[in-house]
């Protein structure tokens, strides 16, 4: 990374030299060239997540049918194919959702009203921006990172993502004129912010486990073998530190146990009572999203990102000598589908979660947060550091 | 290293861009009839009455401070954990002073009972 | 290319900024200063300022203006109806600002030009990364970054002991 | 990329820092005063980091560190004291705060 800094101001002192114009034009050439690139890349990323949230959906009812002992959405079929209500949720709601009328309430402010549920949708997605989906493939002499940003502070950026997804619920539950939402908003916001100091020390002690902020060099440290058989995931490292992310991370998607924001009991639907239409959707969406960016992050920084035990970048090797050379688009294949895999049973874990636990208490929810989870981290964080600089000597 | 951040910028813009279409598309295809009944702030069939922007309790700002102040020390630790094996155990005692004296932080909070919700 | 991105986002950032003084509801103004201060993240990106860039939107943008939009949440705050009373008053801010604007830019426009050397200045490697930025912090600053956490401990109970007799 | 004159960041700065300064004078809604000073420390952190960059230094960087502290412990007193003085005087009007004379 270096190297590739340094490499780069030597062409643009050389680009001074020689008064530019063809240096210039060759630079702006490879601008364009690098954003074409991220944008093949961000397409099928964000439309994986926009229909993995659909799926999700349809996941989430027919899981409680059968935790239930029900069937389930069962209705809407396309040209015949019902396809045991994945059409519901796939197509059939969201054209339902865009055809609905947009209330505003009398007294609300309007602008507000409308940006909150794009500025709750759009911090989740975007953090996706920094997850690594596979390894590097060699395209034409380029080498391109299966990763749409690889940004050197990848854990910091999905950080500040995070922080950002509080307006959502504030604007939404504030712009409305509602009591019911502005208690949902607050009541949200609180709870987001508590469990976001957890998220962030367990993230610290996983940094410093790798000895990096990079999402993408996490995953590869996580490619190494213990003992030559046991892949070393990080969970096997931190499993403490797993526990209280995957708590903090539920907490901040506010679903069941921790959907105090929405407790459809109390508040009606919480900080989005007084959505309707798309922008209800959104809302709805973005809980979905954020499930999935939990799952994403639990597979990259615990459970070995897009890394199949034994599968190099030229193929399988296996510990007990055998091997299998494959070419790199099938590796790379290969590892994107790992990926998918893992976030997908990460996705359906959560859904399990919450189907099967009542709801907390908010009382319970802030002792949960400050006094369970904010010691227990800072001192996984102690642990951490003693532990390495023991052994370092 | 501005240019790490073109893909960034590529996937705001794009993610930007969807996000608007659905509020817009919505806002085109949907109908729009109001009425008062519907605009009404829903509670659940009675009318509203006041401003639903009450004063709430100040517990709520409890947590947000507390929040401040423990996220700038979780901030303030992501600069040592990418470095810790190199600033080896005196750095590890400069973390400790400085967790210690905020661990005071939280013992204050918590001995006050601004922890406590009922 | 870089020159053209930067005015994008300095038009921004002032209008930005702007919105949070000319704005009358309190919400929006603070909204305001929450874009503000993401548009200056991304202006220390071009300055090679990453860790600072993230923190500035984690501790600024994330922390602190949640406070900000608790309070006036948790005060009711209203919208102010008028912003400025009086012509006169108008008038003198206008001059206070224009002054003040040419007094700040010929101050900080004659600063560097001491300090000598361009911005097109190759970096050291690894500039503004974190490695870096640990090394200095906790070497040379070490005696500002204990001192630190004496500040936010006074800090949290000054806000207890305030936030407890107003609950009283 | 980075071939932005250093003078256009320190003027980016002055005119922040102005808007600052025009917001505490103008405006008398307290709560709106504070955020013009967070807007001037911001305008303050521009310099810094500008300036770092061109001296090739990273203490501009860590002093930015700093400030941000700071402005987090000034907010969570800040904003409790106005709370207080909300709660005794049911305003948030700088110039009739002035009587108190904490």
């Amino acid at each position: 990374m270096q190297s590739r800094s340094e490499q780069h101001h030597g062409e643009r002192d050389t680009e001074q030299t020689l008064g530019a114009s063809p240096a210039v034009k060759r630079r702006v050439v490879r601008m364009w060239t690098e954003a074409g690139i991220a944008a093949i890349k961000a397409l099928p990323v964000i439309l994986m997540v926009f229909s993995l949230a659909g799926i999700l959906g349809w996941v989430e009812r027919k899981g409680s049918a059968l935790i239930q002992d029900r069937i389930g959405a069962n209705r809407a079929s396309i040209f015949g194919f019902a396809g045991a209500g994945l059409v519901n949720t796939l197509f059939a709601d969201p054209l339902k959702f865009l055809t609905k009328e947009d209330i505003i309430p009398l007294r609300a402010d309007r602008l507000l009203h409308t940006l909150a549920p794009c500025v709750s949708l759009f911090p989740v997605l975007v953090t996706f921006a920094v997850i690594p989906f596979g390894d590097v493939l060699q395209v034409g002499g380029r080498t391109i990172n299966l990763q749409v940003a690889p940004l050197g502070i990848g854990v910091l950026y999905v950080l500040a993502m995070a922080s950002l997804a509080v307006y959502g619920v504030v604007l939404g539950g504030w712009a409305s004129n509602d009591r019911f939402s502005l208690m949902g908003s607050i009541r949200g916001s609180a709870q987001m912010v508590s469990y976001e100091i957890g998220m962030g020390l367990s993230l610290v002690s996983m940094v410093m486990t790798y000895g990096s902020l990079d999402l993408q060099e996490m995953v590869r440290a996580q490619g190494a073998l213990i003992g030559g058989w046991i892949p070393a995931w990080g969970i096997l490292y931190q499993p403490v530190a797993f526990l209280l992310f995957l708590c903090a991370g539920i907490a901040e998607s506010k679903r069941v146990p921790f959907d105090l924001p929405e407790a459809e009991s109390e508040l009606v639907s919480g900080y989005f009572t007084e959505y309707s239409g798309i922008k209800h959707l959104m809302f709805f969406m973005t809980d979905f999203v954020e499930v999935t960016v939990v799952a994403a992050l639990v597979t990259t920084i615990f459970f070995g990102g897009w890394q199949l035990p034994y599968l190099g970048r030229d193929g399988f090797h296996f510990p007990w000598g055998a091997s299998l050379m494959l070419p790199q688009v099938i590796v790379a294949v290969l590892q994107v589908l790992t990926f998918m895999a893992k976030v997908f049973f990460f996705c359906c874990f959560q859904i399990l979660i919450r189907w099967s636990l009542p709801r907390f208490r908010y009382d319970q929810v802030m002792r949960l947060g400050w006094k369970g989870l904010l010691p227990i981290a800072l001192l996984n964080v102690l642990a951490t550091a003693v532990i390495v600089l023991a052994f370092q000597g | 290293m501005i240019e790490q951040y073109l893909p960034v910028l590529v996937i705001f813009c794009f993610t930007g861009a969807i996000v608007a279409a659905m509020v817009s598309i919505g806002r085109l295809i949907g109908p729009s009839r109001p009425n008062p009944a519907k605009s009404e702030p829903f509670e659940c069939g009675n009318l509203p009455s006041g401003s639903a922007w009450g004063r709430f309790s100040v517990k709520f700002y409890m947590t947000a401070i507390l929040f401040i102040v423990f996220d700038v020390e979780v901030v303030f630790l992501y600069p040592w954990a990418v470095l810790f094996r190199r600033l080896g155990w005196f750095g590890f005692a400069e973390v400790m002073v400085f967790g210690a004296v905020l661990g005071l932080a939280l013992l204050y909070v918590w001995r006050k009972g601004a922890l406590e919700w009922d | 290319m870089g020159p053209i991105l930067f005015c994008v986002f300095a038009v921004l950032l002032i209008s930005s900024a702007l919105g949070v003084i000319v704005n009358r509801s309190p919400v929006r103004s603070a909204l305001s200063l929450v874009v503000t201060l993401f548009l200056l993240a991304v202006i220390f990106l071009f300055l090679d300022a990453q860790l600072v860039a993230a923190l500035q939107v984690v501790v600024y943008a994330g922390a602190i203006m949640v406070l900000f939009l608790f309070v006036i949440m948790l005060l009711n705050v209203q919208e102010d109806r008028q912003i400025m009373t009086r012509l006169g008053m108008r008038a003198g801010a206008a001059i206070i600002g224009a002054l003040f604007l040419l007094g700040a830019i010929r101050l900080l426009i004659h600063a560097p030009s001491a300090a000598g050397g361009g911005m097109t200045g190759a970096t050291p490697a690894g500039f503004g990364s974190t490695e870096r930025l640990a090394e200095v912090l906790f070497t040379r600053y070490l005696l500002p970054f204990e001192v630190t956490s004496v500040l936010l401990l006074v800090a949290i109970i000054g806000a207890v002991v305030l936030a407890k007799r107003s609950l009283e | 990329m980075t071939t932005v004159p250093i003078d256009w960041y320190l003027i980016l700065g002055a005119v922040l820092f102005t808007i600052g300064v025009l917001g505490v004078l103008v405006r008398r809604n307290i709560i709106i005063i504070f955020m013009s000073i967070e807007i001037m420390l911001n305008a303050v952190n521009l310099v810094f980091v500008a300036l770092a960059r061109q001296l090739h230094s990273m203490d501009g960087q860590v002093v930015v560190f700093f400030v941000m502290t700071v402005a987090a412990a000034e907010a969570a007193v800040g904003l409790a004291i106005i709370i207080a003085a909300f709660r005794n005087r049911q305003t948030l009007n700088a110039d009739e705060l002035s009587l108190l004379r904490w």
